[in-house]
């Protein structure tokens, strides 16, 4: 078969592909990589009802959970937002959109009072009608002390959510944040009925639940009434977990499943290279880390963590990782997409001189140890090993322990100092940084407690000067990218793959991976 | 495996009788290890489940909950009973009950490895019986170093190799065994078809090269000399006067492999993203999910114990000196 | 005489370069028995299989041929005609216990080869089979072919053999050593039932054996061997009568020359009382045993396999402690258990076992093996060491050059003589010999106990000598133990011993001792006055 | 038992094939024409003058990696084998000599080891404790001393009854002594043999658990990460992804022809033994 393997090779498609997914392919090849949802529009796509949709995707684990609480990964994340619908979501067009609310607004100036108003005539899959109470319920599943949500984070700011009509929901912020309604659009928030048991996943969305069985696989039914007439194409939605890239490519390959995700961009041009497969692929939607926890020396010396960022080779990283997808990262979460991006600070490059200089200054410390396995981030291991080769270029010795993946993330993330993490990127600027930099975040991987920034953060949050807001994420960005934990050396673009049979899928930016984890309800299968 | 059989004028029944109990009095002193070693596991249930809300109270709170508290022999003594009685408690990280989630998965396990076993064993069998006709000749070689590739190739590397060749380069088979309830047999048997194929590689020289071992040693003794003056034919001889007398070694290495095609399969199960008891102890294992590690390694032990008591009893049949006591 | 029925001319057999049979010739006429007599080594075995056709793994024909009703049955031994063959001649081995298949019952074994040549029908093939078990005197005939081999003695599964040789009505059956792995009370009973079925049924014989005595009771005709090459051919009678070669003067004039009792009154070296002992949880194999060791005698103790003898050897040396009674050496009590004696003590009592290449450590030279106890014991080292070892290979009439070979390169009676030589070497004061000679040939026996008894006299060492043999004991013993089923039936000083008025199990004991002269089981069947009938 | 069987051609190739094993690992400083974890080129390039297996999945010059993977790969299997020998085959001998209460004890404890399953013990193991190459060895080495035991155990029983064993203990001799100068040697070609298997087991094993990320750590890489990192090449027919699956399998397939050519005398069933 063609051995392309130059980063350009893989833009070069087959024919048929750029038959197949003109739409797509061009709009991921776009200049800005932002996709254009014209693009999508563009062709006009009939759907096409029925069929029995196979979606094979890693991340899953024999101790999942069904309620969103507990979702910590892309499979859940896909298989929850079949059962749940969110109060909002993401558009194709990255900006927010009613799902169960019709409309939303701020209540006061300082938008620190919110009212959802809630679409009429919803029904949950056991029959009974959405009103506000359960919205109410839903919510305050992710807040109070004994909630281990990991949606709790989202809502800290919230002090009220009250039932002010029978689909009217008020909610009430300790501060003002102009990005709030942002936060309901979080996987955590699925909405169940008042007093139920998310467990048992009854929700609104627009499949049923007929089978679940952790870290194997989720059988779903379309549900008849669900409320958005133009998605939910399929008659059924099997999500099978598979945590072995390879074996997901074979699936894919002998046409067992028809969507695999987090296909490694090194198989990339020679999958694409294959018949019937189309690459699904979301613009930097994803960044890879590896944080360093602030809290803990050596790496709380600002010294050592920009020894770090400098003896790190990102386009090495780009080239070998993602073959030349994706971005080189500026120790910045804000991905470049973002409106609030700070496009003036200066991209940073491995410098030995720097590295050794500031490596120096900390005090050349002895132990460094970078905790990874491939779960940390697709290639983290190898990108751990080339960190570690071009380090030692600058006189740095950084010893990589490679973790087992299973429990990656309970045993070793936020507990270790030195790891390798990765983020979807969230839809706004404000969901990021609160996400994992805010001090009481529960996700807080570099334990960032920093109160002029917490401070910043939230005047930002209700400043609805768009000029003056810019200038508080700006700050925030370049105090990020100088003093903070966070070392981001790309940004990724989310890279599924699916059968030619897929049509109908759009790309949300923002919204994560696999259109917004709702490829479900928005594909449909080509006879 | 457990003490050889040791002959005496003991009955039958005794015999399956003092093994059985043997068993019991072993698989009780594995049910010790395993909840002391899982006791000594570095690091805390409790933290460990919170992860992030770890805080003091959060953790003594959980512990409570869990029973974390009480001392170990008491916990122990509940733990058997519960055991004892098919109850292995709740899994720790998302509160189902253990028996009733691994009950499917041992099903699974247990099919795959029938499966696998259904077509090793008669085959290995053959090969070891034809080989030994042929001792020394061509045909011997050829099997014997084919069988030999076979169990040195990796497993992970030859489920990957027959994915490539099977479900890639020609879609003859599926890649992955994704079997669920409701699944009708004969389509589990052709999702499972690879992963027991490669088993299958794994064991089949094993066993095919000792059957053969064992009947060459059967060979040699006297009484073949015997047959063979009485101009007996070869195969005859074989058939009738070797192999009853290579029954037990033959049975032994079998019962081994069994346990490993029962016990030994997680790589497979990975590959082949096929939902088996290895794959939910590995998943549990990292969050220090006790109860699942201690009900899993307590099912392995058993079915590895039971089916040496198999064994053993097999061969005391196969010899006529236990059969039939002067 | 008959006409020819196996005819053998120039048989030659090698195994890779060394010749078995070398040029060997002789002919069988039709209902004859002809004995083939040797030591090991002299190719008998080799000869008797090779007329079925049969060479064993590693031996190839390289000459002659052998005929059967004028058929050559060496011709490529393609299965048909070991298949021909088979059906007219049939084997009988030395271990019948190692020729049957343990997994079938013994009826089953014994038909099988007629069913397999389709001679008779099943129901005739078993009436025959109950009828010659019958013949051959082995009890309850209708049913004994139900029986495994494991449920029959020794004796009986010799028969047996017979039986199943006899089966299929051969022209030829090849006795390879039949009587040699049984008791003397067994050997005698089943020797008359051979003999008796062979002529009732009026088949031919090769008679294979190394004891002339007991071929001289049922062949007609002898053939001596010796190194594969043939020594003598003759009648019988002739044979015994007036030998003409050597050899077979020496195997004919074996009788050993009776001990001169040394003068008693020697104070007691050993004394053994009350001993009561047994293997795990089993019953008692020795009861009650109890006798004396004067110092620079010989105490034999005599009994078949199963009378305890060997365990009363483990009792002695330590290696099994007894449940009771006591062990008294040179008045000093001994303690029951090895590990729990002092040094002198395990100098003081040596063995020496029956199988000398089990006795040997295989990877040690006989040097090692020679020096070990005299370093071990006297801390002997250097040059003082090696001339000790080449003493003690004078004093077993070995040459000193032996002293760097391995064991494996070493004849039976040489290993023997190691054995002898690393007893001696710990200058003890009872060497417990157990059945020393049984597993080597007559003259080679004879050697060793003259050895043996001229280190007596030169070291006044005490023997316990352990036999099954009796003509051993007159040889070497000044008292005798005879033992039975684990009890002392007879004691005292030899002339006693074996001197009437006996007890009737020494009686039959030494009734059963094949004498050197034809007719000699006749007389004695005549003596016990039941002609032919059998062990129960 | 003392003299080895005539050389097969089948046993030159297996001596071929392990010394060339041998020497890879001893002279990988010399033989590696790169760096283990030097990036040369792109991905999964075909073999080149420079990459004379061509490239793996990040760039860097498998023949150079296999080479290193080499040295890994023995140092840890031969370790492991020699711990688990000294373990086994001393505590074996010692049941054996010792039978009684000894021996039951040991034996019993043996088995409860045994009834527990290899891999998971192991990934349980290694799963919790740090990812060190002693704990990788401890490990693996417990694991194979339960097997070893079993072996050793029986042929010293066989031997322990022979006369010139027993003429020993009447000398006087102690357990060292009958142990070493009596047994032992006697017990060598069959143990030999199991060694040989045990190493190839180890290779296996070692290979399985680098697979499942719990055996060698990176930068380290032993055979078996090395077919991990390029188990994607497989599905679309990558040479490179072949070539270290395929040495794991030839060295173990070479270790074995010698195995086999040293039993061919001695009538042992120990032969191709895995337990589970």
């Amino acid at each position: 078969m063609p051995d392309h393997t130059t980063p350009s090779s893989f833009l070069q498609p087959t024919r048929r592909q750029l038959l197949q997914n003109t739409g797509l392919l061009s709009a991921a090849l776009s200049a800005g990589g932002l996709l254009l949802p014209e693009a999508v529009r563009a062709q006009e796509p009939v759907p096409v009802k029925g069929g029995h949709l196979v979606l094979g995707l890693d991340t899953a684990s024999s101790s999942d959970r069904i309620d969103p609480a507990f979702y910590t990964e892309a499979y859940m994340y896909t298989v929850g937002f079949q059962l749940f619908n969110t109060v909002l979501e993401l558009g194709p067009d990255g900006k927010l959109a009613g799902a169960l609310a019709e409309s939303w607004e701020a209540a006061t100036a300082d938008a620190s009072t919110w009212v959802f108003k809630l679409k009429k005539g919803i029904q949950f899959h056991n029959g009974k009608e959405l009103v506000a109470q359960d919205v109410v319920y839903s919510l305050n599943h992710h807040r109070g002390e004994k909630s281990n949500s990991g949606g709790k984070g989202q809502l800290l700011a919230v002090t009220d959510i009250k039932a002010t009509d029978t689909h009217e929901v008020t909610v009430t912020l300790s501060a003002g944040n102009a990005d709030f309604p942002a936060a309901l659009v979080d996987y955590h928030m699925g909405i169940g009925p008042d007093g139920g048991d998310f467990d048992k996943g009854v929700g609104t969305g627009a499949f049923i639940l007929e089978d679940f069985q952790p870290g194997v696989r989720a059988l779903t039914k379309r549900n008849p009434n669900y409320w958005a007439p133009d998605r939910a194409h399929v008659d059924s939605v099997e999500t099978i977990a598979m945590s072995d890239a390879t074996a997901r490519m074979a699936a894919l390959l002998s046409g067992q499943v028809h969507i695999i995700n987090r296909v490694e961009p090194r198989a990339l041009s020679r999958l694409s290279a294959r018949p019937g497969v189309q690459i699904l692929r979301s613009q930097e939607n994803t960044m890879f880390c590896f944080p360093m926890r602030v809290d803990t020396a050596p790496y709380d010396n600002v010294d050592l963590r920009l020894a770090l960022k400098y003896a790190i080779d990102r386009e090495e990283l780009q080239r070998s990782l993602l073959v030349g997808t994706g971005a080189i990262g500026n120790d910045n979460p804000i991905a470049s997409w973002n409106p609030f991006f700070a496009k003036d600070i200066p991209q940073r490059s491995y410098d030995a001189d720097k590295a050794a200089f500031h490596f120096k200054r900390a005090g050349s410390p002895s132990s460094i140890q970078l905790s990874v396995s491939d779960n940390g981030f697709p290639g983290s291991v190898d990108a751990a090993q080339l960190f570690q080769a071009s380090a030692a270029r600058a006189g740095i010795t950084i010893d990589v322990e490679r973790v087992p993946s299973d429990g990656y993330w309970d045993e070793v993330w936020l507990k270790k100092p030195f790891v390798a993490s990765n983020w979807s990127v969230r839809p706004t600027a404000d969901a990021m940084l609160s996400l994992i930099l805010q001090s009481d975040a529960p996700w807080n991987e570099t334990a960032w407690k920093d109160e002029t920034f917490d401070k910043l953060l939230a005047d930002a949050r209700v400043e609805l000067d768009e000029t003056k807001r810019r200038q508080i994420y700006h700050d925030l960005q370049v105090k990020l990218v100088d003093e903070g934990g966070e070392l981001i050396p790309l940004f990724v673009d989310n890279i599924a793959a699916a059968s030619d049979k897929i049509g109908g899928y759009v790309a949300v930016p923002g919204g994560g991976d696999l259109s917004g984890y709702r490829i479900a309800e928005r594909v449909w299968l080509n006879t | 495996m457990l003490a050889a059989p040791k002959g005496g004028g003991l009955s039958l029944w005794a015999m399956l009788a003092r093994r059985l109990a043997l068993g019991l009095v072993l698989l009780w002193a594995v049910s010790l290890v395993i909840f002391a070693g899982t006791q000594i596991l570095p690091g805390d249930v409790a933290s460990a489940m919170l992860g992030q809300q770890a805080t003091p109270a959060a953790v003594a709170s959980i512990r409570q909950e869990l029973g974390l508290e009480q001392p170990a022999a008491v916990r122990y003594v509940k733990w058997l009973g519960g055991a004892v009685t098919g109850d292995f408690g709740r899994s720790y990280s998302n509160r189902q009950d253990i028996a009733k989630s691994i009950a499917p998965r041992l099903k699974n396990t247990l099919l795959l490895a029938a499966m696998a076993a259904a077509i090793a064993i008669p085959l290995s069998i053959a090969l070891g019986i034809a080989c030994a006709l042929t001792a020394g000749s061509w045909i011997d070689r050829t099997i014997g170093l084919v069988t030999l590739s076979a169990i040195s190739l990796p497993e992970f590397f030859a489920g990957y190799l027959l994915i490539a060749y099977f479900s890639v380069m020609h879609l003859w088979l599926p890649s992955s065994a994704t079997v669920s309830e409701g699944m009708s047999l004969g389509q589990r048997f052709v999702v499972m078809l690879l992963p027991c194929l490669t088993l299958v590689l794994a064991v089949v020289g094993h066993m095919m090269r000792m059957t053969r071992v064992a009947l060459l040693n059967v060979m040699t003794s006297p009484y073949i000399e015997t047959a063979l003056l009485k101009g007996l034919p070869r195969s005859r001889i074989v058939w009738k006067h070797a192999l009853p007398n290579a029954v037990s070694p033959i049975v032994n290495v079998v019962a081994l492999n069994l346990a490993y095609l029962v016990v030994g399969v997680v790589v497979v199960e990975v590959i082949f993203v096929y939902p088996g008891m290895g794959q939910y102890l590995v998943d549990h294992v990292a969050k220090r999910d006790v109860p699942v590690v201690q009900a899993t390694g307590l099912v392995f032990a058993a079915i590895y114990i039971l089916l040496n008591i198999a064994a053993d009893m097999i061969s005391v049949i196969a010899n006529p000196r236990l059969r039939h006591p002067r | 005489m008959g006409d020819v029925l196996l005819k053998v001319t120039d048989l030659e057999i090698k195994a890779g370069a060394t010749t078995i049979v070398d040029r060997v010739s002789f002919t069988l006429d039709k209902g004859r028995v002809l004995g083939l007599i040797g030591e090991s080594g002299a190719g008998k075995s080799t000869i008797g299989l090779a007329s079925l056709g049969h060479t064993r793994e590693g031996l190839r024909i390289t000459g002659g041929r052998a005929e059967l009703n004028g058929r050559d049955i060496l011709a490529p031994a393609s299965a048909k005609a070991r298949y021909l063959t088979s059906a007219s001649v049939t084997y009988v081995a030395q271990s019948a216990a190692a020729a049957f298949n343990p997994a079938h019952r013994l009826i089953d074994q014994v038909i099988e080869a007629t069913l397999g040549h389709k001679l008779m029908r099943r129901s005739e093939a078993l009436a025959r089979a109950k009828s010659l078990f019958g013949l051959l005197g082995l009890p309850d005939p209708a049913h004994f072919g139900d029986r495994y081999p494991h449920q029959a003695s020794g004796g009986q599964l010799q028969r047996a053999m017979t039986a199943m040789a006899l089966c299929s009505s051969p022209e030829l059956i090849v006795f390879d050593e039949p009587t040699t792995a049984l008791d003397v009370t067994t050997q005698i009973d089943v020797l008359a039932a051979i003999k008796h079925a062979i002529v009732k049924t009026g088949t031919a014989a090769l008679y294979i054996s190394h004891d002339l005595a007991v071929v001289a009771q049922v062949a007609d005709e002898i053939l001596v061997l010796r190194h594969g090459r043939m020594v003598e051919r003759g009648p019988v009678e002739r044979i015994f009568a007036a030998p003409v070669e050597v050899y077979t003067k020496h195997l004919v004039s074996l009788r050993r020359s009776e001990k001169l009792l040394t003068a008693g009154g020697g104070n007691v070296l050993l004394r053994v009382s009350g001993i009561t002992a047994g293997y795990a949880k089993g019953v008692d194999v020795l009861n009650d045993v109890s006798f004396d060791v004067v110092r620079g005698e010989t105490l034999a103790v005599v009994g078949e396999s199963g009378s305890g003898k060997s365990t009363l050897a483990r009792v002695i040396t330590g290696l099994l402690p007894a449940r009771s009674g006591t062990l008294q050496f040179e008045g000093k009590s001994l303690d029951p258990s090895l590990t729990r004696r002092d040094a002198p003590t395990h100098r003081n009592i040596q063995i020496v076992n029956q199988i000398p290449d089990l006795a040997l450590n295989p990877r040690q030279t006989v040097e090692a093996i020679l020096s070990r106890p005299l370093a071990f014991y006297f801390g002997l080292k250097g040059s003082a060491l090696r001339a000790h070892v080449s003493t003690l290979l004078d004093q077993i009439e070995l040459p000193s050059a032996l002293a760097d070979r391995y064991p494996a390169e070493l004849s039976g009676g040489q290993k023997q003589r190691i054995c002898i030589a690393r007893a001696l070497a710990a200058d003890p004061g009872l060497i417990i010999c157990d059945e020393p000679t049984s597993a080597l040939d007559p003259l080679v026996a004879d050697g060793i106990l003259d050895l043996l008894m001229r280190l007596q006299k030169e070291a006044g060492t005490s023997y316990l000598f352990i036999t099954h043999d009796l003509s051993i004991v007159r040889s070497i013993a000044d008292s005798v133990v005879v033992m039975l089923g684990g009890k002392v039936v007879r004691s005292g000083g030899k002339t006693e011993v074996l001197a009437p008025p006996f007890d009737s199990y020494t009686e039959k004991l030494i009734a059963s001792v094949p004498e050197m002269r034809p007719g000699w089981l006749d007389d004695a069947l005549a003596g016990r006055g039941r002609p032919g009938t059998l062990e129960r | 038992m003392s003299r080895l069987p005539p050389l097969t051609p089948l046993a030159v190739i297996g001596f071929f094939g392990a010394a060339a094993f041998i020497l890879l690992a001893g002279f990988a400083p010399w033989l590696a024409p790169h760096p283990v974890s030097e990036v040369v080129g792109g991905v999964w390039e075909p073999p080149s003058a420079d990459a004379l297996l061509g490239t793996d999945n990040i760039g860097r010059d498998l023949f150079s990696r296999l080479v290193w993977g080499a040295r890994v790969t023995f140092a840890i299997a031969a370790l492991a084998t020699a711990l688990a020998f000294l373990l086994g085959v001393s505590l074996g001998f010692y049941a054996a000599v010792r039978r009684g209460w000894v021996d039951q004890l040991l034996s019993r404890l043996n088995d409860l080891l045994m009834a527990i399953p290899t891999l998971i013990f192991a990934l349980v193991v290694l799963a919790v404790l740090p990812k060190t190459m002693i704990v990788l060895v401890l490990v693996m080495a417990i694991l194979e001393a339960t097997r070893v035991f079993r072996v050793s155990r029986a042929i010293a029983a066989d031997l322990v009854v022979l006369d010139y064993v027993e003429v020993a203990r009447l000398r006087g001799e102690s357990w060292r002594w009958v142990i070493l100068r009596e047994i032992l040697p006697n017990a060598l070609s069959p143990l030999l043999a199991e060694l040989g298997l045990r190493f190839a087991f180890s290779i296996l094993f070692l290979s399985t658990l680098s697979f499942l990320g719990l055996g060698v750590q990176p930068p380290i890489a032993d055979w078996g990460s090395l077919v991990k990192e390029n188990k994607d090449g497989l599905l679309f027919g990558v040479f490179a992804a072949l070539i270290p699956g395929a040495a794991i399998a030839i060295l173990v397939i070479c270790i074995n022809l010698v195995v086999d050519w040293m039993l061919q005398k001695t009538t042992s069933l120990k032969r191709g033994r895995r337990d589970g």
